[in-house]
């Protein structure tokens, strides 16, 4: 009997889940047109002074992609769950808290990336200033696989309920909080012209402490929601 | 097994426990009601008005004691979780859920008391500091955990995903308190003090160590008395709650009797 | 094939005092038996009398309230029965969007596969050759169950648990079922299947045995008779070709 | 007394958070018995549903 290797079967995870998001393209671009439509709100409500604008515009491109990424969390294992998947995944020989690391990569590179590459041009609409766009594409490449990372271990607590958002939002916002500061934050220092690699530093240790512990947490989650 | 592990794994089965908390229960409750009395008279009656404050930091009395149960509540829930996940002992599965609704209480009184506080002293009735922030942050970690509880059917499968929660928000209220703090100096400006240079005096000090002590009583009453609905509940089919149902089927004409042959 | 399956070695799957409940209201058992290699045992009850869940408790996914399983002598660990159980479930564990193939591939790329069986011949197997690229949404449900025991015929596993593997099947699907529980226990495996008893056993009289209090297949337990269960049963089919002939 | 009620000039603010706290862990303290009472009575109906079966099931 040959048994698979834990890498051939990461490997195929991740494979089916970039055909599945291949074969459901259309619903790809959604949380990019959320966040487009919250941005063009921004101006309708506050008026279309440039100074006004470019004052909130890093905060305001960092919420819009942060509810958009929470809108998006939930479909992380709704269809696993929901036709077995995701039980043959817990009864795979191979170590839970991988395959779901894997899963959660996916899900960041085929929700968050599209919406950094957008960062930029939403940035644009609200008059960002040049010197902070980078800033902002750093911060959001730190703060989004957090986001993702901390997001999945709420997710995987609420799998199995049938109108899990609100209470999803109400689990993940208090989680999120400091990391819109760090990163919002680090934006707008770099407005002001302050040193902001501090909270960017922050925020990549952050990472790499929840790169570790987030898929084992989301693992122990999954095992009791699934009980 | 010695003494003491033993002493431990009989306060630990659910029937012990629930004749103790029904024991404990009204003490918790008496005492603390009669220290609050205490507190409350010295606090509102015996101690001086502040020379800057004027007679508004009388809130005090009950915000700071309220703020403490908040966070002691959620560091109590987080342990008896901890406890839970780890060793899977049913009582403190019980008991984390418990505490989550009294802590929750507190730090909703936290929050609008230090802000009938702040309207007359600062002028606002909110502002972002870490302090604030933290608080709010801390209800809604409370609101998540309690949400989850009711979410889920199974007893004991709601507790435990609770209780993960509740111990992953834990490191969540430190952090939250130092970005703000950072966040803060990068605003400059809003950062408020809620005491003064002035050192708090004695007259003042004895009402606010009586009130902490009550409110830690009361929290425990309320923690104990969910905490016997919550065994009820977890241990349904077992023959120690079959025998209090049946007495309490008896008589809720006679709540006395019924108390008495299950407490 | 095993005419009577082999005694002297530690059981396959063994069950002692084994009980579930949700709040405290038990689901199943105490129950106690034990499953030899090349058994297939027959799970029988009514809606909602645990079957589903007894397969789940043995699968790993649930951890038991009460009693231990032991698997080839060993006390159960999520991590020991992972890779030696298959679970069919009511959910399928397809992907609608994706191809037969490309579903059958992932289950073989996430478990790996028996030797001398490929994606490709699976699927011949529960008679779906020609179907290698269809997406699985397009296929009526009993061949989408078909497709399911294609992915447990895969797994390079010893035991399989079945949850009511003939729903949907017509005659030749139920047949393709058997034929495939009679291989799977020549090889030297084990099932343990639940139906409502309406496709298999329809004639014949498998040993009944109740599932709550007593015990099935040559257990005992000694629980209390405080709670017959009226309507729970477990049944045990001996031997896979009687089985087989009780069937047809 | 109406000094002691005027709290020197805070008043509002400072019976509004008492009663804040007092209504609050009032219903703390309340909410517990009613969940008692309904748990309870969950419990009898479950033991009622499963008394009748050893009698009638022959």
């Amino acid at each position: 009997m040959t048994a698979a290797s834990t890498w051939s079967a990461c490997a195929a995870l991740v494979r089916r889940d970039l055909i599945l998001v291949w074969r459901r393209r259309g619903d790809a671009l959604n949380p990019v047109l959320f966040a487009l439509m919250v941005i063009a709100l921004f101006p309708l409500a506050l008026g279309p002074e440039p100074e006004v604008l470019r004052r909130i515009a890093a905060g305001v491109v960092f919420v819009a992609l942060l509810i958009a990424g929470l809108l998006a969390l939930d479909t992380l294992f709704r269809s696993d769950y929901e036709d077995g998947s995701l039980e043959q995944l817990v009864l795979s020989p191979h170590p839970l808290s991988l395959l779901l690391a894997c899963k959660i990569g996916v899900h960041w590179l085929t929700t968050a990336l599209p919406l950094i590459i957008v960062a930029p041009l939403l940035g644009e609409l609200l008059h960002l200033p040049a010197e902070v766009r980078w800033v902002l594409v750093g911060a959001l490449l730190l703060a989004t696989p957090l986001l993702s990372l901390i997001g999945a271990v709420c997710v995987a607590l609420t799998v199995g309920m049938h109108r899990s958002g609100m209470l999803l939002a109400l689990l993940v916002l208090p989680l999120y909080v400091p990391i819109l500061i760090f990163g919002a934050g680090a934006c707008n220092a770099a407005a002001l012209a302050l040193p902001h690699a501090a909270p960017l530093l922050w925020l990549a240790a952050a990472l790499v402490v929840a790169l570790v512990v987030a898929p084992l947490a989301c693992a122990a989650a999954l095992r009791i929601s699934l009980s | 097994m010695n003494i003491l592990t033993l002493w431990f794994h009989k306060l630990g089965s659910p029937p012990t426990f629930y004749r103790i908390a029904g024991w404990l229960m009204p003490w918790c409750y008496g005492l603390a009601l009669v220290t609050g009395v205490a507190g409350l008279y010295g606090g509102l009656v015996q101690a001086p008005a502040d020379y800057q404050q004027g007679d508004a930091y009388r809130i005090i009395f009950i915000h700071v004691p309220s703020a403490w149960m908040g966070l002691f509540g959620y560091f109590f829930m987080a342990a008896n979780a901890f406890v839970a996940l780890v060793w899977r002992i049913k009582l403190s599965e019980v008991l984390a859920m418990a505490s989550a609704p009294a802590g929750a209480s507190f730090t909703f009184i936290t929050l609008v008391t230090g802000s009938l506080w702040g309207k007359p002293m600062w002028g606002t009735w909110w502002t972002w500091d870490a302090r604030l922030t933290s608080e709010l942050v801390l209800l809604f970690l409370y609101l998540g955990v309690i949400g989850l509880y009711h979410a889920i059917e199974d007893r004991r499968q709601a507790a435990r995903a609770a209780g993960f929660l509740a111990l992953v928000g834990v490191v969540n209220v430190p952090i939250v308190h130092f970005s703000v703090n950072w966040w803060n100096t990068l605003h400059q400006g809003s950062t408020v003090r809620l005491f003064g240079p002035s050192s708090i005096v004695p007259s003042m000090l004895w009402p606010l160590l009586l009130m902490a002590i009550a409110t830690h009583l009361w929290f425990f009453g309320t923690v104990l008395a969910r905490t016997r609905t919550g065994l009820l509940e977890v241990d349904g089919g077992k023959d120690w709650v079959r025998r209090i149902v049946l007495a309490d089927d008896a008589g809720p004409s006679a709540p006395a009797a019924s108390e008495r042959s299950h407490v | 094939m095993h005419a009577s399956p082999d005694h002297e070695r530690p059981p396959l799957l063994e069950a002692r005092g084994l009980a579930f409940a949700r709040n405290d209201e038990p689901v199943f058992g105490p129950l106690d038996f034990a499953l030899h290699a090349g058994e297939v045992v027959l799970i029988e009850g009514d809606n909602g009398s645990g079957k589903t869940t007894l397969l789940r408790v043995l699968s790993g996914l649930l951890a038991p309230g009460e009693g231990e399983i032991r698997l080839q002598g060993e006390p159960l660990t999520l991590a020991a029965i992972a890779p030696q159980v298959a679970l069919l479930s009511h959910a399928n564990g397809l992907k609608p969007e994706l191809t037969t193939l490309e579903n059958l591939r992932f289950a073989a790329g996430l478990n790996g596969v028996r030797p001398g069986i490929s994606p490709p011949t699976a699927l011949a197997g529960v008679g779906l050759s020609g179907y290698e690229d269809v997406p699985t949404r397009r296929l009526s449900a009993g061949q989408k169950k078909r497709v399911a025991l294609a992915r447990v015929l895969l797994a390079p596993v010893a035991l399989w648990l079945l949850d009511e593997p003939y729903a949907n099947l017509d005659l030749d699907g139920i047949n393709l079922v058997n034929r495939l529980l009679e291989n799977h226990a020549n090889r030297g495996g084990a099932a343990l299947i639940t139906s409502h008893g309406a496709y298999a056993y329809t004639s014949g009289r498998p040993r009944s045995i109740p599932l709550n209090p007593n015990a099935v297949l040559g257990g005992n337990s000694s629980s209390d008779a405080s709670e017959p269960a009226a309507s729970k049963s477990i049944s045990a089919g001996a031997a896979p070709t009687s089985q087989q002939e009780r069937v047809r | 007394m109406s000094d002691f009620l005027a709290m020197g000039g805070y008043g509002g603010y400072v019976w509004g958070s008492y009663a804040v706290f007092f209504i609050v862990l009032a219903i703390d303290a309340l909410a517990p018995r009613a969940q008692r009472r309904r748990v309870l009575s969950e419990l009898r109906g479950r033991l009622l549903r499963r008394r009748p079966r050893p009698t009638q099931v022959p």
